[in-house]
């Protein structure tokens, strides 16, 4: 069963990465590998058999999320060097 | 220390809560009756090809529906809890290979959005992502030129009207007694092509509008400045 | 599948654990949205059926015996709505955050527990 | 009529173009957003009068043109359509409220607000689980964006709080709901049937409904509810604790079918829990919005219970008990939260400035009302109903933890309504700001709770016009209370006297007794007031609720009549009483004393079985035979209100506080309602007497409570405290003599209530009058006032006499009526101490007719008069009544003979003036003449043989050219009985005060540690909720 080969192995990437992302000290880290995780999510969907699941998740939750979650870390990061 | 216990000891106890979901869990040979209605139903009924489509579409209509509405409220609260700055900040001007670079492809995402969201009903995708796609588009606008301001009130008239439109198509369906969102108020057409599907298309292009200049929108309030 | 099912509660389960330990609000945020991530995974692996492709009824498919080629549909339509209201949430969250920064200058919970018994 | 549905689309499309009306000006989008409010609530009330007068059957609304569960469906029956007025009424009148705030800020604002009511209604209609979650999540996500309408950083904070709460809740909501769709292979409610879950299927159930319960915001997961509470602008508060709170709870409502037993049981007691604890710990809370907090979360918490345990019952049963909770507890919290709003006060010490703004106060004061669950309002009937519901499944530890815990709300609620009405007004004092769309909304509130009273009460109750006439007696006096006071006296005076004759025709001759003590002697005891100047607002509407509540005790058919009757007396009374000028303590104290009675009297009641037949309360209960459990509960309940030992310590505060025409009547007739309560018992006792004798001991208390009284009294520097220990003492004798339960016993018992009512009344007129001309009640500050207010002497004269049981007054009769019965009874050891007891009442006797008006007149009451007439006029009359049953005691004791009659053997023989029992005689008439001749004859020998007497000059008392520091410390009356209290040794010490002090002191500590669990960190809070859930799930052990 090569489907569930590729989810296992994902699925310990995406563990790895949840562990790593919480403990990661900077932030900027943290969100790329918290998105990753979403982008290999959409991959499980899609050998789920859900490709319009996976596409909501690929460009919603590993992309703008991200984006936003590193605007709001721009934001902050301003906020400090304005004062 | 007493909190890191207590910490361990919740998480403990929600594997315990969770393990006899895992381990009792058997899957299903056959789709419950409820989905393969559905199944059925999408072509029957309804000439869609994505069945999930005509779900979200159709007959959990009022779902999508409150689903727009949450994007449109976190829009709404994102707005009134960051106010915008006014205040210039420096220039920093994008190199030009890029900025030519995106405005030709901003045009060739947005139609790949576009393409995406008329196209729910048979293929993969839908207004949702392909809302996310035009708004990706705006983006990369926003990445490529920062001093960039959008116009909000086409933003503003965008969204709203396409979220007025989604609701009087809706509304079709009552008056004519048919319910509302149902998307037979017009012809089904033929099955598989772009024009069937009867509303689908037409709810799920303004969906797409709906979603793309709300998460503009979100995306242009949170970079802030 | 079993395995996605595992993955997604463990997901779940980092997730929460993320948001009781982490101290930084931004973290704590992520912390949710490896949670949500988890939940969605978990819907999704419910629909599945063994071997067979997505509900996608076009000419790859047999229109007469669809019911017994298809997955569920109707997780995939949940969680296509749990994954746009994630985000909202997720959005209005960080919102928050920022907010909360500028009055204080400071992303660690800790420091804002000024409303208390 | 219009479809539901249309409620929905309309706030949405709104909503959605709300922005782009906006820039054509504020005023449209405006009115856009208050047209589609009232829209919305006009749609429901149409729905509501259909289902409820017209009996339209309950509507489907089916979306996408199928039915479910194809598609989701929307359902409006009645349930949804009475929550769903209410909740948007509430949205409306909130949105009114905040229109300032709207007119400001941004219009994101408004969409959100508007969006908010939208998803409520949705989610009350919706039948589909995953359309539940949606609106949940529209709902959650609107009031999180409001709650920064007023932006600082605690609201922030707390909004923040909310969110990760709120998201960990629905998370846990949509695997259940997901989880039920594993299970059954449906989300409809409609079509999930509860037995196709398997046994691990239940932890799909348990998910769905503990996210659910997590939102209903359980003890202790609900420490982010109280951030909200306390941070976030009132209009929106009241939007979070009552809109979003009444939609949550019909969730939970909805989903309560596919919930198992043992689940739905552990929900319950969770909610009893909840409203115990949040209770509890709002007795250490002094921010006004948190306390609303506390309470509001205690009171979701009653509601789940009471959902969970009427499920049972008849239909109208639940609308009365969960209706009655709902709409009760949701209105009187939206209008709390307004006021606070227009108040603007955070410190509940600082409410004080409310008494500048009566009408306010009385919103004020009738909310809180409401909320603590007083007649008339829903709270009340709902309580009642539910505590007799759970009684009967003997859920005991239910009903003592709902009424401790409401005992607790009554602690904290009325502490801060005497604040209001007492309290200092802040120092640095910005007036309460006029807002007529705050006023409007919280008056429109209060306008509602009172409506929905009288319904209750005419369409659950068939209550005659007569039960409601205390509270007619406020509402008219109110619309009257531009009158000068005098008239309005003179019209109580004829109200008192047209309500007796309706009254009259009693069915006993004991109701028509109590009837004298209570009616006829209020009727005199008013005269004292006639004194009053001014308008003196709000004094005679209460004072006739008060008497015409005394009137309802004897007339009451039914425990509930009955109970009614006692509440309303309960709270006419303190508001009387809270009138005095540092009444505070004394009221609250008084209330929390008179509330827990009133609750173990509830349990009584609850547990008594039912009547027999339709007489009088005070006859029907002679056929019944009462459990022993159901005496003891009574008993103590009526001994609260007679102020027997070990719970009297609200009676010295009460009386002494009070104003001082108000204190007679606390003293003389307000006593004399437990007296009569214990009457009842008494009568159901002796016609079915039980094997535990309950009455020995009840006659032990009360001879004790007759010394400890006396002893209490002969200590007091204060005159009316001393009168208030003497009626305790006084009351401690008629207790002690019903508990004889033999003829004698209430001969003598009912003798003395009578005397007791005229010499007291006489006593605290008297000191009212001299408290009237010299401003003061301690008595070292007076003195030989015997010059100046002769006819207040002779009165205190006489009324000291009758108290001291010697001869020649009537005293002395009731004194050897009650020795002969002990004596009869074989109580040798109880009449030795009472006998003992008379011996101390001497003492404070002799110290009231002496400090006050004997000795040397103070320099500063030289231009001291005679009291007023208006105090005169009623002591006139008791003396002469006094005088009379002096003379002829029979005109007393013929009556009384027959009464008791009714109830036992008679043991004595009157014949013309002399009274004999198996112990001797008494002839009151003869004694009257003997002892006038023994005090006549040494009197004459006095007069005659010593004529050099000479007064003492000021002069000769000064001391060696020396002045003391304090010198009224050096007044003979200054601590007159210090020697005595030394002799007392630890028996002098203040027990009973202290037990209770520390009793309060320990709930307080204990208040203080569980709140420490609310650390205001929003990550110990999740914690919480994690643990919950975790903790339900092994209490539930799937």
């Amino acid at each position: 069963m090569i489907s569930v080969t590729i989810i296992i192995v994902l699925g310990i990437i995406m563990i790895v990465a949840g562990i790593v992302a919480l403990h990661l000290k900077n932030l900027l880290a943290a969100i790329i590998t918290a998105g990753a995780i979403s982008l290999l999510a959409s991959v499980i969907y899609l050998i789920l058999g859900s490709p319009d699941v996976a596409m909501t998740e690929a460009s919603i939750g590993s992309g703008l999320t991200t984006i936003i979650f590193l605007y709001a870390l721009n934001r902050v990061r301003k906020e400090n060097k304005d004062d | 220390m007493i909190k890191k216990i207590l910490i361990i000891f919740a998480m403990l106890g929600l594997f315990i809560v969770f393990l006899p979901l895992i381990t009792n869990f058997e899957f299903s040979q056959n789709l419950s009756e409820l989905a393969s209605k559905y199944v059925r139903g999408s072509v029957d009924e309804l000439n869609s090809q994505n069945v999930v489509t005509s779900v979200i579409v159709t007959y959990r209509g009022l779902d999508t529906l409150g689903e727009v509405t949450v994007l449109f409220l976190a829009t709404a609260g994102i707005g009134f809890l960051l106010k915008k700055k006014n205040k210039k900040s420096k220039k920093r001007v994008a190199s030009e290979i890029l900025q030519t670079a995106s405005s030709f492809l901003v045009a060739l995402i947005v139609l790949l959005g576009v393409y995406i969201f008329t196209h729910g009903h048979l293929t993969p995708g839908g207004g949702f992502q392909g809302g996310v796609i035009i708004a990706t588009a705006f983006l990369l606008l926003l990445l490529s030129d920062v001093n960039m301001k959008f116009n909000h009130t086409i933003l503003q008239v965008v969204e709203s009207f396409s979220g007025a439109f989604y609701v009087v198509i809706g509304i079709i369906g009552l008056v004519l007694t048919v319910g509302f969102l149902n998307s037979k108020i017009i012809p089904l057409g033929e099955y598989g092509t772009l024009f069937s599907a009867g509303t689908i298309p037409i709810i799920y292009s303004l969906i797409g509008l709906k979603v793309g200049s709300e998460l503009t929108n979100i995306l242009d309030t949170m970079r802030g400045e | 599948m079993i395995v996605a099912l595992i993955l997604g509660f463990a997901l779940l389960l980092i997730g929460i654990y993320g948001m009781l330990s982490q101290k930084n609000l931004i973290k704590i945020v992520i912390g949710f949205s490896i949670a949500d991530t988890g939940t969605h995974i978990i819907i999704v692996s419910i629909g599945y059926l063994r071997n067979r492709t997505a509900p996608i009824l076009n000419s790859a498919v047999d229109i007469s015996k669809a019911v017994q080629q298809v997955v569920d549909p109707i997780p995939s339509a949940l969680v296509l709505t749990a994954i746009v209201i994630g985000l909202a949430v997720t959005a209005l969250m960080l919102s928050f955050v920022v907010e909360l920064y500028k009055k204080r200058q400071s992303l660690s919970i800790d420091d804002y527990q000024e409303l208390k018994w | 009529m219009v479809n539901p549905i249309y409620i929905i689309i309309l706030s949405l499309a709104a909503g959605f173009l709300l922005s782009i009306f906006d820039k054509s000006g504020r005023k449209l989008s405006l009115i856009v957003f208050y047209s589609v409010l009232t829209f919305n609530v006009f749609v429901i009330a149409d729905w509501f009068y259909r289902f409820t007068v017209l009996g339209v059957s309950t509507l489907t609304i089916n979306t996408a043109g199928f039915s479910a569960p194809l598609s989701i469906n929307l359902q409006l029956g009645i349930q949804e359509a009475f929550v769903l007025l209410f909740a948007n009424l509430t949205g409306l009148l909130a949105a009114i409220y905040l229109i300032k705030k709207f007119k400001e800020s941004n219009i994101s604002s408004l969409v959100l607000y508007l969006i908010l009511i939208m998803g409520v209604n949705g989610l009350v209609m919706t039948r589909d689980l995953f359309n539940m979650f949606v609106f949940l999540e529209i709902l959650s996500i609107s009031t999180f964006a409001l709650t920064i309408l007023t932006k600082n950083k605690k609201s922030l904070s707390a909004g923040f709080k909310y969110m990760i709460a709120g998201g960990v809740a629905s998370t846990f909501f949509l695997l259940g709901v997901v989880f039920v769709y594993y299970f059954t292979g449906n989300l409809n409610l409609d079509f999930i049937n509860p037995s196709d879950f398997t046994n691990y299927g239940l932890i799909a159930i348990f998910l769905l409904s503990i996210a659910v319960f997590i939102e209903l915001k359980p003890f202790p997961a609900n420490g982010w509810a109280l951030d909200v509470y306390e941070s976030v602008n009132s209009g929106i508060t009241s939007v979070i604790a009552v809109v979003n709170s009444a939609a949550i709870i019909f969730v939970f409502y909805k989903i309560m079918p596919l919930l198992p037993q043992n689940l739905l049981n552990i929900f319950g007691i969770a909610g009893v829990v909840t409203f115990f604890f949040s209770n509890l710990m709002g007795l250490k809370q002094t921010n006004a919005k948190r306390l609303l907090g506390y309470s509001s979360i205690g009171q979701m918490g009653l509601l789940v219970a009471s959902i969970i345990y009427t499920i049972h019952s008849p239909n109208k049963l639940i609308y009365l008990i969960v209706g009655g909770f709902f709409t009760n507890h949701l209105i009187a919290k939206a209008g709390l939260f307004w006021i606070t709003g227009i108040v603007k006060k955070e410190k509940i010490k600082d409410w004080g400035i409310l008494k500048e703004n009566k009408f306010l106060l009385i919103l004020f004061g009738l909310l809180l009302f409401a909320l603590s669950g007083i007649p008339p309002f829903p709270g009340f009937w709902a309580k009642w109903e539910f505590i007799k519901l759970l009684v009967h499944g003997k859920m005991f530890f239910v009903v003592g933890g709902i009424l401790l815990g409401s005992l607790f709300e009554i602690v904290f609620l009325f502490r801060w309504f005497t604040i209001a009405v007492k309290g200092e007004v802040p120092s640095e004092n910005p007036k309460i700001s006029f807002e007529f769309s705050k006023y409007f909304s919280t008056t429109i509130f209060v306008g509602i709770t009172l409506t929905i009273s009288v319904v209750i009460m005419k369409y659950f109750y068939d209550f005659n016009w007569f039960q409601f006439l205390p509270l007619i007696a406020v509402v008219v006096l109110y619309f009257l209370d531009f009158i000068p006071s005098k008239i309005k006296g003179f019209l109580s005076l004829i109200a008192v006297g047209i309500y007796g004759y309706f009254l009259y025709p009693f069915e006993s001759n004991l109701q028509l007794f109590f009837g004298i003590i209570f009616i006829v002697g209020s009727a005199i005891n008013i005269i004292a007031t006639l004194n009053r100047k001014n308008i003196n607002k709000g004094f005679y509407g209460f004072l006739l609720m008060m008497i015409f509540s005394f009137g309802n005790l004897l007339i009451a058919k039914s425990y509930l009549e009955f109970f009614l009757a006692w509440e309303f007396m309960t709270i006419s009374s303190f508001v009387l009483i809270l009138r005095g000028k540092k009444a505070q303590k004394a009221s609250l104290l008084y209330i929390i004393f008179s509330t827990a009675g009133a609750y173990l009297m509830m349990i009584g009641f609850s547990l008594a079985p039912n009547l027999t037949s339709n007489s009088a309360l005070i006859i029907a209960i002679s056929n019944i035979n009462l459990p022993i459990l159901v005496t003891v509960l009574l008993a103590i309940g009526f001994m609260i209100k007679s102020g027997s030992l070990g719970v009297h310590i609200w009676l010295p505060e009460a009386h002494a506080e009070a104003e001082s025409d108000v204190s007679p009547f606390i003293s003389a007739i307000l006593l004399k309602a437990g007296v009569f309560g214990l009457f009842m018992v008494g009568i159901s006792y002796i016609n079915h007497v039980p094997a535990f004798d309950m009455f020995y001991w009840i006659g032990w208390i009360g001879v004790l409570t007759a010394i400890v009284g006396a002893f209490l009294a002969s200590f007091q520097e204060d005159a009316k405290r001393l009168l208030a220990y003497s009626s305790m003492s006084q009351v401690g004798y008629i207790v002690a003599s019903i508990a004889i339960l033999s003829h004698l016993g209430w001969l003598s018992a009912l003798y003395l209530s009578f005397n007791h009512m005229m010499f007291k009344s006489a006593l605290f007129i008297a000191i009212a009058g001299v408290y009237y001309r010299t401003h003061t009640r301690t008595m070292y500050e007076m003195g030989g006032l015997i010059k100046k207010m002769p006819l207040s002497f002779i009165s205190v004269l006489i009324g000291i006499i009758a108290v001291s049981g010697v001869p020649p007054l009537s005293g002395f009769g009731a004194k050897w009526l009650i020795y002969s019965s002990f004596i009869e009874r074989g109580w040798y050891l109880q009449a030795g101490v009472l006998f003992f007891a008379s011996a101390v009442s001497f003492l404070y006797l002799y110290r009231l007719i002496h400090t006050i008006f004997l000795g040397q007149l103070k320099y500063e009451h030289q231009n001291v008069k005679e009291a007023p007439i208006w105090f005169l006029i009623p002591q006139v009359i008791f003396m002469v009544g006094i005088m009379a049953i002096s003379m002829y005691p029979n005109l007393i004791i013929q009556p009384l003979n027959s009464i008791v009659g009714n109830y036992f053997n008679s043991s004595i023989i009157v014949d013309g003036y002399n009274i004999t029992s198996s112990l001797g005689n008494w002839n009151g008439n003869m004694i009257m003449f003997v002892t006038m001749g023994i005090f006549v004859v040494p009197l004459i020998i006095l007069v005659l043989l010593n004529g050099r007497t000479q007064t003492v000059k000021q002069f000769n008392i000064v001391y060696a050219a020396e002045r003391p520091e304090s010198p009224q410390t050096t007044h003979i009356a200054y601590n007159m009985f210090a020697h005595y209290r030394k002799a007392l040794g630890g028996w002098g010490k203040p027990r009973i005060w202290n037990f209770w002090h520390e009793t309060n002191e320990w709930a307080h500590s204990l208040s203080g540690l569980f709140r420490q669990i609310y650390t205001g960190n929003g990550q110990t809070y999740i914690l919480h909720i994690i643990l919950y859930i975790v903790v339900i799930y092994f209490i539930m052990g799937v």
